[in-house]
């Protein structure tokens, strides 16, 4: 099936997360890719973290300008932490996309590791979006999330209360739409500002 | 879909009242209802039954399966069993959540009938978690859900449907990179389906 | 006051009301549940459509109080929902996968087997005109040169045909395969009557259309 | 000039997924002037390229960033017609002066041909038994009684009901209607059941 990601701003934000590279030869007037560059041009043998889409660009040029390395995450230190227990990880520090970047990176991770991790980590935490959809404290309140587990997780919620709220209410009520009720709460707290 | 929608599809099963009126057959397009006879039962839909039993029209008669005895029964081998026993129909909660909320009076010990079926399904509902964490752990690509009902189905999306799609999604993108070191990967992929 | 069996036109047999609307909540449910767009049941909506006008004109017809007024009513409301819904659910995919679906509608409509209705597809065609000309007017005709086209191929969204799915068999069906993505070994399901199971939407997709399977 | 700036419009319309902003025509005029400074840079170093092979490369790279840009662009105004349509089925086909200003001219064109398009789908339904169309935008929701009771939010004025009966919607006023004939006005936010 063909890709369906081109409009999609979630793959946008995926694809603008940075990893590191490796020049692999000049490139001529983009020394500003650099920070700490002062010349015009960029050099090879240069190591900078630039945002995948980019480093996906000059990676598939033939031959390929730079070499993409895994971030830090996809490395052996963290997927033997998460292998071990990936419950206990911050996914919103250490990877706010974990999944969705892993899948980018995987092919530039030698050992073909990074794959098993990904599916590893995510039945592990499974667990924990199926427990926390259930619970009545607040979302944050656990092991934080990466994005799409947050958004499957606040789904789940949406469900969970639709059910609990079925089973107690003997009508099904009809509601102001989503917008307009958003619409108007908004203007009244433009309203409450001014 | 919206929990209303299931009770909505629910709503078309045909349970007994007794009419306090008499009227002739009722042709709807769903099918032909009556001769209404007072005091005399009958069959008509959910929806009609509900209906009728707001506007003081007719006595609800209780399903056999919304009987202490026989829930007692299905609480324990519910209870008992690893898997999903066998509910008295598809869309029995709907029944019980409409008839126990128009028609308490006309069911024989209400209360009890009301908790004892919340009871059941507060049980089935954390089998339900159970079996979606083993489902995932097993491989997280099929699945056989037998004896669940429609509303229970209902109560697992989107989260496992979506779960089960990111996985495949997780596997065909970093698929070349996998299958090369499959034989030392660390996680064992198993292709035996689970049932829950 | 008479809910008539009707005759659809190509089929000999006589349908009743009753069972036109039963297949038409089947189609409705299947369409909420499926990620691509189904095949149309534009004579089922049609039929119902005929049988809400004649009712309609037959409740007017009695008193307000009478206690048969209601219960048509509603049952009436109930059928319009299922219909509403049916044909909003269709638009919302046909939006979503306009120029996928638009592609591939062409090459049915040629071979007969068309999925929309005519005035569906009038309406993804005039979609995507409506579409094309906004981003060319905000943007496209904006951009350097070489960057103007609309490219159909690139904005396309396609329905995930790898989605999971429930469902319930209407009849024992032997030999789906299920695809091993990480081993060779793909596995082969039968699927007895009444059983109920999740798996990818498919190799189930035919089963859907055939009706041989209900989504649930 | 590599995509930043369009990053932010992005990340800006992911926060409010619920509401529609103003639509931000200085950023992207912006990002389409910056597009231009890319493009004019490529022609010239395109043009120097029989002198210096390797600028080849960085016209390229360039190339990319320009694609980029564009694809950002449109997910931008992608994300917002998405949102137009559901106003279109949220507030019906007038849009209130408030909701209407956040529209830049070409998206207002887009809502009313969106409009109209839907308007002649709907009024194609049924067209073949003599009907004359259906409005999808009603039924929405599983009926469930014939007759709701409804609290007036706002000052609206006058309903005519089928019936013929006139009644006045008054802010607070609470009414006992046919749940066929107030939905629309309940999802308007007119009026709101009373459970």
């Amino acid at each position: 099936m063909a890709n369906s990601n081109y409009l999609s701003i979630s793959d946008i934000l995926v694809t603008n997360e940075k990893v590191p590279c490796k020049f692999l030869l000049d490139l001529p007037k983009m020394g500003f890719l650099d920070p700490s560059a002062t010349e015009n041009d960029l050099k090879a043998g240069t190591n900078i973290e630039i945002p995948l889409w980019l480093a996906e660009s000059l990676y598939t040029r033939r031959p390929p300008l730079v070499s993409v390395d895994l971030p830090k995450i996809y490395k052996e230190t963290y997927r033997e932490i998460l292998n071990a227990d990936s419950c206990t990880v911050d996914m919103h520090k250490l990877g706010q996309h974990f999944y969705e970047l892993g899948c980018y990176i995987a092919k530039h991770d030698i050992k073909g590791e990074v794959s098993s991790t990904l599916l590893n980590t995510f039945r592990q935490r499974f667990k924990m979006i199926l427990s926390a959809s259930v619970s009545t404290d607040s979302i944050n309140s656990v092991q934080p999330l990466s994005m799409s587990e947050r958004k499957r997780t606040e789904a789940a919620v949406v469900t969970e209360r639709a059910l609990s709220s079925w089973l107690k209410i003997g009508d099904c009520p009809l509601t102001t739409a989503n917008m307009v009720a958003n619409h108007r709460k908004r203007k009244r707290a433009e309203m409450e500002l001014l | 879909m919206d929990p209303f929608e299931i009770e909505f599809i629910g709503e078309n099963r045909i349970v007994s009242i007794i009419p306090n009126f008499s009227h002739d057959k009722i042709y709807l397009i769903c099918g032909e209802f009556g001769p209404f006879r007072a005091g005399l039962p009958m069959n008509v839909p959910l929806w009609l039954a509900v209906m009728l039993k707001q506007k003081q029209k007719c006595r609800i008669v209780p399903p056999d399966w919304m009987d202490m005895e026989v829930l007692e029964n299905i609480k324990e081998e519910e209870k008992r069993s690893r898997f999903f026993t066998k509910m008295p129909h598809e869309h029995y909660m709907v029944e019980a959540k409409l008839l126990l909320g128009a028609a308490a009076e006309d069911i024989p010990r209400a209360s009890e009938v009301k908790t004892i079926i919340k009871d059941i399904w507060d049980i089935r509902m954390s089998k339900l978690r159970t079996s979606m964490d083993a489902l995932m752990k097993s491989g997280g690509s099929y699945g056989r859900l037998d004896h669940l009902t429609m509303m229970e189905i209902n109560s697992v999306k989107p989260l496992l449907p979506q779960a089960m799609d990111e996985l495949h999604k997780i596997k065909m993108m970093t698929r070349t990179s996998a299958s090369a070191t499959l034989n030392n990967s660390t996680f064992t992929q198993s292709g035996s389906s689970q049932n829950i | 006051m008479d809910a008539e069996d009707i005759e659809l036109s190509d089929d000999e047999e006589e349908i009743t009301a009753e069972s036109v609307l039963k297949t038409l909540q089947n189609a409705w449910q299947n369409e909420r549940l499926a990620p691509e767009i189904l095949p149309h049941h534009n004579d089922m909506v049609e039929c119902m459509l005929g049988q809400i006008q004649h009712m309609e004109r037959n409740i007017n017809k009695l008193p307000k109080t009478d206690l048969r007024s209601c219960i048509h009513k509603m049952e009436l409301n109930r059928i319009k929902y299922i219909i509403c819904n049916y044909l909003k659910t269709r638009l919302g995919k046909i939006e979503k996968y306009c120029i996928a679906i638009v592609n591939e509608e062409k090459q049915r409509i040629e071979a007969g087997t068309n999925y929309l209705t005519p005035s569906e597809f009038r309406y993804a065609q005039e979609y995507i005109t409506n579409m094309e000309s906004h981003l060319k007017n905000t943007i496209l005709n904006h951009v350097p040169g070489n960057m103007q086209s609309f490219e159909l191929n690139k904005m396309a969204i396609y329905p995930n045909f790898y989605c999971h799915v429930f469902l319930k068999a209407n009849e024992t069906i032997n030999g789906i395969i299920l695809e091993d993505l990480l081993g060779d070994q793909d596995e082969e399901i039968d699927i007895e009557e009444d059983s109920q199971h999740i798996l990818q939407y498919k190799p189930i997709a035919d089963l859907v259309k055939n009706g041989k399977v209900q989504l649930v | 000039m590599f995509g930043e700036k369009v990053i932010e419009l992005l990340k800006e319309a992911e926060r409010n997924s619920d509401t529609i902003d103003l639509y931000n025509d200085e950023k992207i005029r912006q990002i389409i002037q910056e597009m231009h400074i890319l493009f004019k840079m490529n022609m010239d170093d395109a043009n120097a390229t029989t002198e210096n092979k390797s600028l080849w490369t960085t016209v390229q790279v360039r190339h990319s960033a320009l694609e980029r840009n564009k694809r950002c662009l449109l997910a931008y105004l992608y994300n917002r017609m998405n949102k137009i349509k559901t106003l279109r089925w949220e507030f019906g086909s007038v849009l209130p002066p408030d909701v209407r200003e956040l529209l830049s001219d070409s998206e207002y064109e887009w809502f009313s041909k969106y409009s109209t398009n839907l308007a002649s789908y709907m009024r194609s339904l049924g067209e073949d038994i003599g009907y004359s169309g259906i409005d999808l935008t009603e039924n929405l929701r599983p009926p469930k009684s014939l007759y709701i009771e409804v609290l007036c939010v706002t000052d609206y004025g006058k309903l005519e009901l089928e019936d013929g009966d006139v009644i006045m919607l008054k802010k607070n006023s609470r009414h006992y209607l046919p749940t066929e004939e107030c939905q629309t006005l309940i999802r308007q936010g007119v009026l709101k059941q009373i459970i």
